[in-house]
């Protein structure tokens, strides 16, 4: 198995994040993981975005051009990176702030209204679980229970609780990813 | 508070412009953070080549810091300098060509950490430049360590703590240093955190364009400004930090002025 | 409506709505709006027709993108101005939250 | 087995630092081992009381970590290429005062002020001596977040015993990236004792201690070049490291080291499967370099790739090492673009298929 | 013929720099050179009114340097081994900016302060690169006070062609020695013009000038490094320079540069009064290096010895263009001590009857 | 004037000692030349550690310059410091051994040069060290050239016609620099060309290291001195230009001195 | 001859003759020796049983050659001495030139 | 024809200067010349030196561990390079001020009491030219008319007006020399 996956949005939108969690789970079911994250000057811009490896065998490169899936948390993403998935590959991202939808027809495209699915949720910051729950849904890369275990570890115990939140949010995301109509 | 929904219709037409970008700052998005104060003075000091008429006879040197890519901005032949060297490049520069217009654009890190030396003894020189000096309190570019100028007990990625007077020292008021070098001519300290210190930052950087002419000396105007990305806050929020402690530490004003005979006997 | 005396322009796309001309503006004339330019700002809008044209917020703008406009005193004569900046007019402003926009 | 965690290159570094019992650390902000100094200040005071100081700059650095191993203390700074250039006055000094210590290289894309994406371009500087003389670093080259923490202490123990600065020449992908490691457990600073050499105030009982590398008399100099030669030649017979891979049946070999030894090996892999019999050898120490090693495989195979993220540096070493034995080629990118595995398969393809007829 | 005077070779260097029109030089005191920048004051601005400026440091010197030179201005600095090492990351800016400029390196033994007696220790750093990334520096290698004079201008001159820096890799016996001299005319200094890229002042005809070496893209930075490599290969192509002495019928050849050389000849001529057919071989630029002179030489002959006055370094060149074809050796003196013809002769029958039997 | 010739018969055995060589300074001949302040400066930093008692406690840092041998007559643990470099490899000592007494002796070319940086950045931190000055005004150790503290005017290898404010700059008086910063504890100028001002220098270094302990700063002790070689004046001479052209430039005195508090809070 | 009160003991193989302490000696006790030592300096002496043992010369002295003794005021007894240094006491002695020598 | 040697003393003394006058007057009679000085500081001591080569043919080596002549100004000089005389060389002294005269027997030693003769010529300055006097009568290296042509060259014009004296220096140095008796 071998998932080599992008998260880009803008700094604050918990990209970085989302892509540790997953390498911490991915670790924790015991497999050989990567996460690389763009850094310097770029950050200057406000974009962000992390490259996330989760594999059976050894990991080679950190950095790879072309994805398995790439998510995309703001325009600038989106257009940057839709040409960068692989064919057959899937394509997710926030359909709340996109002005210029993806164009690809060779590719899975995933349409998530995070942004404001999170309002509803009255909380703005778990717009990235939500995404990340409509990723494994997709891709299946490490099993949502995981992911609440690596919560539970990484987040501090004072955010613990949390983590109840989150798992609504992963799973809604996964509805919505089942729910997801390309906008073709 | 209620706004008013309809757009306004503007009347451009029926008017007169009063203040634009200068021409000589080159009509390209920056790459600085919203609210950066990079942005500002890098408009006053184009502003002030433009009003001087001065853009071919201009060379700028950039340092290595958030404002490494000056030169994308400025429409003016540059140098990007080595981290903290700008001063010494600016002297290569300017011994080569007495009659240019040279100036340096460096922030604390830049000037006053890796270039003290080459700050100092460019001053004492007396070299006939423009030294412009963006006090930011912070390493910007690199993403918010301890710079020279970070005050006591202020948080940043080197100083998680705060700044430790017992282990790193105090916050380096070089400008103060140099005011006391014969070498120098004009020194200040100005910022940009408000219209009216805007007016008057630009002023100083005028002045320090002018003096040139006189081949006196130094020209020295440090910018107090601001870093919201590695200071964790607003751009509003930053300013008024900026305003509360920043400046009673680093208090604005003139350091060193040419007397009347030294401007006369030009 | 208030006498026009000043104006200004400003180059949204350039925009970051850092929100300091908001500030500067003694008139309250400015906001940023709740929509995003393609940088994902919220960019700022003039949203009151009293601009003195005093230029604070052009004097404040780390971007340079607000051009300041104003009745030529002097002369009383309108004077045409040289060039209008790429300032997209066709873009739907509005202010605060949806409730409020639908108020 | 020690604790497992999920850290960046650059703090996996800092934390193995602190657990080795690190009695001193100075240095200044560059992109991309700013993590370094940040973690440590977080850390390290805290946890073992070890002196961690942001200098004004790399030359002060570089000039505290002299002054600091001249007391016998564990001591290391790091940076990346335009401040380990400016180190390079004192790196000479360090080497020919004889000062263990331990430097660390994330090595950025140059020349000049370059880009701060990862690449290899700094291997002749780490190997051949970027300063000045006859000197030579004992140059470690981690391609795991793993091998970033172990190379560590592992730097650290070989200083001491040769009384030789180690570099650990990194790059700015292993520092920034996250994988799995496993932690040491904590040395206690205590149980390193102070060395006979170390200026820590003269004591009636011995002679003062001396720490220099000025000699002006040219046969006093000679002499100590000579020791230090003599020392370099037994550092080269105990000390080579190097990791073989498939390189028994091989009929190709691929050199590379760190990240790009990560790549080679897939490239390995992805030529096996198309039944091109491919090895790979990955210099662990640049210097003492494994020129036997390549050297003994050059009695069999049909040709090398040297895979670097330069122009074209260490292939010199794989072509002493080959001596003419067989071809040698090399394939690199530079200002910070990794090369794909697929990208160098084809090269080698290319390259085999010219061999073979 | 030019005027003809007995100087040191230092002086040499600095009279020469006034007389190719220099039109600045930035430097720091430091023995064996100091003389360079004693005469210019003395000499140089009353004569051509040129910049002559004693900077605060070495660091700063070589910054001045990139200033003048991203002006177009023909500048140089010189300094010996420690001070070389301050100048490494100027350097890589220098080559990274693609600035013409003159380097020269009157070396010292290392390593560390070492001592002020004539070394060859240097050559890993000129020729490999001291400082970060991939570059090259053109490296010229004086043999003689006249070619200390000489190899000034010609230095600019190469440094023109191809927008790089050049360095003068010389000694402190021969910065120190006397012999006599032959001088060229004073040039003009307004004559040179100046280059389009130089940054004086935007005119309103021309886009503005930027000198920098930063270029944040990897795919921008890779197309600059590829360039670079480009202009490589093509000074390789056109730039080598090399002696050669008796090397037709030679059954043996030493190759050596600078001073050595001197003593290389000596040797020869020691030798083939015995009746061992010994060649010389001289590389004067010692980057591009004459790998195919010395190549071609290995076709025919029994074996080389590097000669050199440091622990080993050239010999690593000489390895890799003789590529196995025959026993390469190296011997060398340190610390200031400069090999007698005889030693090296007893060193060279020894080696070559174990190669004849 | 007349002398008398016969020799004068010594009374050694009916008197004591009031005044000999140190034992912490070595028997072995100094290679500095004849009437060179730096012996006297050696030997009262050598008389200061003995009456201390701190010779097993001490560490010192020789700079590059003609003092670069310091450690082959200072009978105590040394390092050789890179030229510029001592004050930084002191810091590297003092945070490792925070107990020990550190100082570092320096020439004017190696602490206010090249060194610039480091002494600053030093004396900013405060950290707890004794620094030693040798003023000379020249760099004596590579032959006489200009120093930054070398006088307008003053001739030297690389000023043949006089160093000229305007291209060689200012005089510069790092000392008056240094003392405006809060990490300096206590600040100093001396000399050694006469029998009080040995006395006082003296009395300046044994404050430096007593200063120490109380962990409140950096001390910094300048010593104007002379170089008769370099200066091309015979010893004698060379101490009367000393007094006639130096001293004016760099009077003697303290420019920061502890208060009772700073002594007594220890 | 005068009462002794001071005396001065001089290492003259390690005086540089740089005549610092004969300038600083209020007493004119001392003068450079036509002699030179190894090194070839005129090396310095005691000219005038003078010598009050104030130290001037040996505070001075850049090569710290000389020790100066003094009787005892305290005690007025008689203290001897730790250790005469390396004085070759067999050096003739002679000041200014061969003339004045001669008389 | 090739002469090796070395002239050494205190500086001050002007060893330097008459190495180089030597080194001139060969580079005028069309010879290979080269002249080494001993730099650095060593300086400090007081000890200075150079080393003269004269030769037909090309100069390899500027510093050389024998010498043909060895010419010693002062003690330490005379100890330091006696043994570098090569056998069947000549050793060139000041006798004035030498304490342990020269003690090998396989070298023509020539004790010349420059110093006391330079008094006598109430000049003490062209001592050197004494003792280089003496070093071309005992080996002839090049000729004293062009060792004088050599000094019109180099000596400024202000100058010029010593030359006379400095021919007598150099006659009376040769003079000397003959007339030397080795201290055996
Ligand atoms: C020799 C060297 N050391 C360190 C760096 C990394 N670096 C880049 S910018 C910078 C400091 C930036 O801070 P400042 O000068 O205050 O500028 P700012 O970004 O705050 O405007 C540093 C340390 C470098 N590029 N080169
Ligand atoms: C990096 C470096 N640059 C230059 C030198 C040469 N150098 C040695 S000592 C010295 C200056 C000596 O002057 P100062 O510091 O005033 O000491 P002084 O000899 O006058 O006591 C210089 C420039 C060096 N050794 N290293
Ligand atoms: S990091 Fe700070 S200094 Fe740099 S651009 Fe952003 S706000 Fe400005
Ligand atoms: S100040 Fe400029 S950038 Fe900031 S919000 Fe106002 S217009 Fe936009
Ligand atoms: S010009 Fe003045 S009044 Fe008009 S918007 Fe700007 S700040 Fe407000
Ligand atoms: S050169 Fe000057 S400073 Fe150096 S030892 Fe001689 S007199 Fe003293
Ligand atoms: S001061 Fe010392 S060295 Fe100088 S003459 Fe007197 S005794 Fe000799
Ligand atoms: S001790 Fe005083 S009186 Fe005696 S010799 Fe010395 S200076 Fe003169
Ligand atoms: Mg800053
Ligand atoms: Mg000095």
């Amino acid at each position: 198995m071998l998932e080599e996956v992008i998260f880009a949005g803008f700094g604050g939108q918990g990209v970085l994040s989302m892509g540790q969690v997953l390498a911490y789970s991915g670790m924790i079911e015991k497999r050989e993981v990567c996460w690389m994250p763009s850094y310097g000057p770029e950050m200057r811009g406000g974009t962000a975005n992390c490259i996330v490896t989760v594999s059976d065998s050894e990991i080679s490169s950190p950095i790879i051009g072309r994805f398995d899936t790439v998510v995309a948390l703001n325009q600038p993403s989106l257009d940057k990176f839709q040409s960068a998935v692989k064919p057959g590959g899937t394509l997710i991202y926030d359909s709340t702030n996109i002005i210029d939808p993806p164009t690809r027809t060779d590719i899975d495209v995933v349409p998530i209204p995070a942004s404001e699915e999170a309002v509803k949720m009255k909380n703005t910051k778990i717009m990235n679980m939500i995404v990340l729950g409509a990723f494994l849904e997709k891709r299946h890369a490490v099993k949502i229970e995981t992911v609440l275990e690596a919560l539970r570890k990484v987040l501090p115990e004072r955010h613990h609780h949390l983590i109840p939140l989150n798992e609504q949010a992963l799973q809604r995301g996964g509805e919505l990813a089942n729910a997801a109509v390309p906008v073709a | 508070m209620e706004k008013s929904m309809q757009e306004i219709e503007h009347h451009y037409d029926e008017m007169s412009i009063v203040c634009e970008r200068p021409a000589t700052l080159l009509d390209t998005r920056m790459h600085y953070c919203p609210g950066c104060g990079h942005g500002v003075a890098h408009r006053i000091v184009m502003e002030a080549v433009e009003e001087l008429g001065i853009q071919e006879q201009t060379v700028g040197i950039a340092p290595v810091g958030c404002s490494v890519f000056a030169y994308h901005y400025m429409n003016i032949d540059m140098q990007e300098a080595a981290h903290g060297r700008a001063t010494a490049v600016a002297t290569g520069v300017k011994r080569c060509h007495p009659d240019k217009y040279v100036f340096t654009y460096q922030g604390d890190g830049d000037l006053a950490a890796i270039g003290t030396g080459e700050t100092i003894h460019t001053v004492n020189r007396g070299e006939n430049i423009l030294i412009v000096f963006i006090n930011n309190a912070i390493y910007g570019m690199t993403g918010g360590q301890m710079a020279p100028t970070t005050l006591i007990n202020q948080k940043t990625s080197t100083t998680p703590y705060g700044r430790e007077q017992q282990f790193m020292g105090n916050p380096l008021k070089i400008t103060e240093l140099l005011a006391q070098l014969p070498g120098a001519f004009y020194v200040t300290r100005q910022a940009v955190n408000t219209p009216l210190n805007v007016r008057r930052a630009k002023k100083a950087i005028l002045n320090g364009f002018k003096y040139q002419k006189l081949n006196k000396g130094t020209s020295f105007v440090e910018i107090v400004s601001n870093c919201p990305t590695n200071w964790g806050m607003k751009p509003v929020e930053s300013n008024k930090w900026l305003e509360e402690h920043m400046l009673p530490f680093f208090p604005l004003g003139d350091m060193k002025v040419p007397s009347k005979e030294d401007i006369e006997h030009a | 409506m208030a006498k026009v005396r000043g104006d200004v322009s400003i180059d949204i796309e350039k925009c970051k709505g850092c929100e300091l001309c908001v500030v500067a503006c003694p008139q309250d004339a400015l906001a940023l709006s709740r929509d995003i330019n393609k940088q994902g700002y919220h960019y700022a809008v003039l949203v009151e027709d009293v601009c003195t044209g005093c230029t604070n917020c052009s004097l404040v703008c780390p971007d340079a993108v607000i051009t300041v406009y104003r009745e030529d005193k002097k002369t009383g004569q309108k004077v045409p101005v040289a060039e209008i900046r790429n300032v997209t007019g066709d873009i739907k402003v509005t202010v605060g939250t949806e409730e409020e926009a639908g108020a | 087995m020690g604790e497992l965690r999920l850290m960046k290159g650059n703090e996996a570094l800092a934390e193995a630092a602190i657990r080795a019992g690190m009695d001193a650390y100075f240095g200044y902000p560059i992109t991309p081992q700013s993590e370094v100094l940040e973690y440590l200040t977080r850390e390290a005071y805290r946890r073992t009381e070890c002196t961690i100081l942001q200098a004004e700059s790399e030359v002060a650095s570089i000039n505290m970590v002299y002054g600091a191993a001249g007391t016998g203390a564990r001591v290391m700074t790091s940076s990346s290429s335009p401040g380990i250039s400016l180190m390079q006055e004192g790196i000479s000094y360090i080497a020919g005062a004889e000062l263990p210590c331990l430097l660390v290289n994330v090595n950025r894309g140059g020349p000049g002020l370059g880009t701060i994406q990862p690449s290899q371009g700094d291997y002749f500087q780490s190997v051949k001596g970027g300063g000045h003389g006859d000197y030579r670093l004992i140059v470690l080259a981690p391609a795991t977040v793993q091998e970033m923490a172990d190379f560590v202490e592992d730097g650290w123990d070989l200083a001491d015993k040769y009384r030789n600065p180690v570099m650990i020449l990194t790059d700015g992908a292993l520092g920034q990236m996250m994988e799995k490691v496993e932690l040491r457990e904590q040395r206690d600073r205590g149980a390193r004792q102070i060395p006979a050499w170390a200026t820590v105030g003269k004591s009636k009982d011995r002679e003062r201690n001396i720490i220099t590398s000025l000699f002006i008399q040219p046969e006093e100099m000679e002499q100590v070049n000579l020791r230090l030669q003599e020392k370099y030649r037994l550092i080269e017979k105990n000390e080579i490291r190097v990791q073989e891979i498939n390189t028994e049946d091989a009929d190709f070999i691929i050199v590379a080291y760190g990240l790009s030894a990560r790549i080679g090996r897939k490239v390995m892999e992805l030529l096996r499967n198309e039944g091109i019999k491919v090895g790979l050898i990955r210099p662990i120490t640049l210097w003492p370099y494994p020129y036997e090693t390549i050297g003994n495989a050059a009695q069999h195979v049909k040709g090398f790739l040297s895979l670097e993220m330069n122009a074209g540096q260490m292939v010199e070493d794989v072509r002493l090492a080959v001596n003419g034995r067989c071809p040698v080629g090399h394939y690199g990118r530079m200002g910070g673009i990794i090369p794909s595995p697929e990208e160098v398969a084809e090269v080698i393809k290319d390259m085999y298929s010219k061999i073979n007829h």
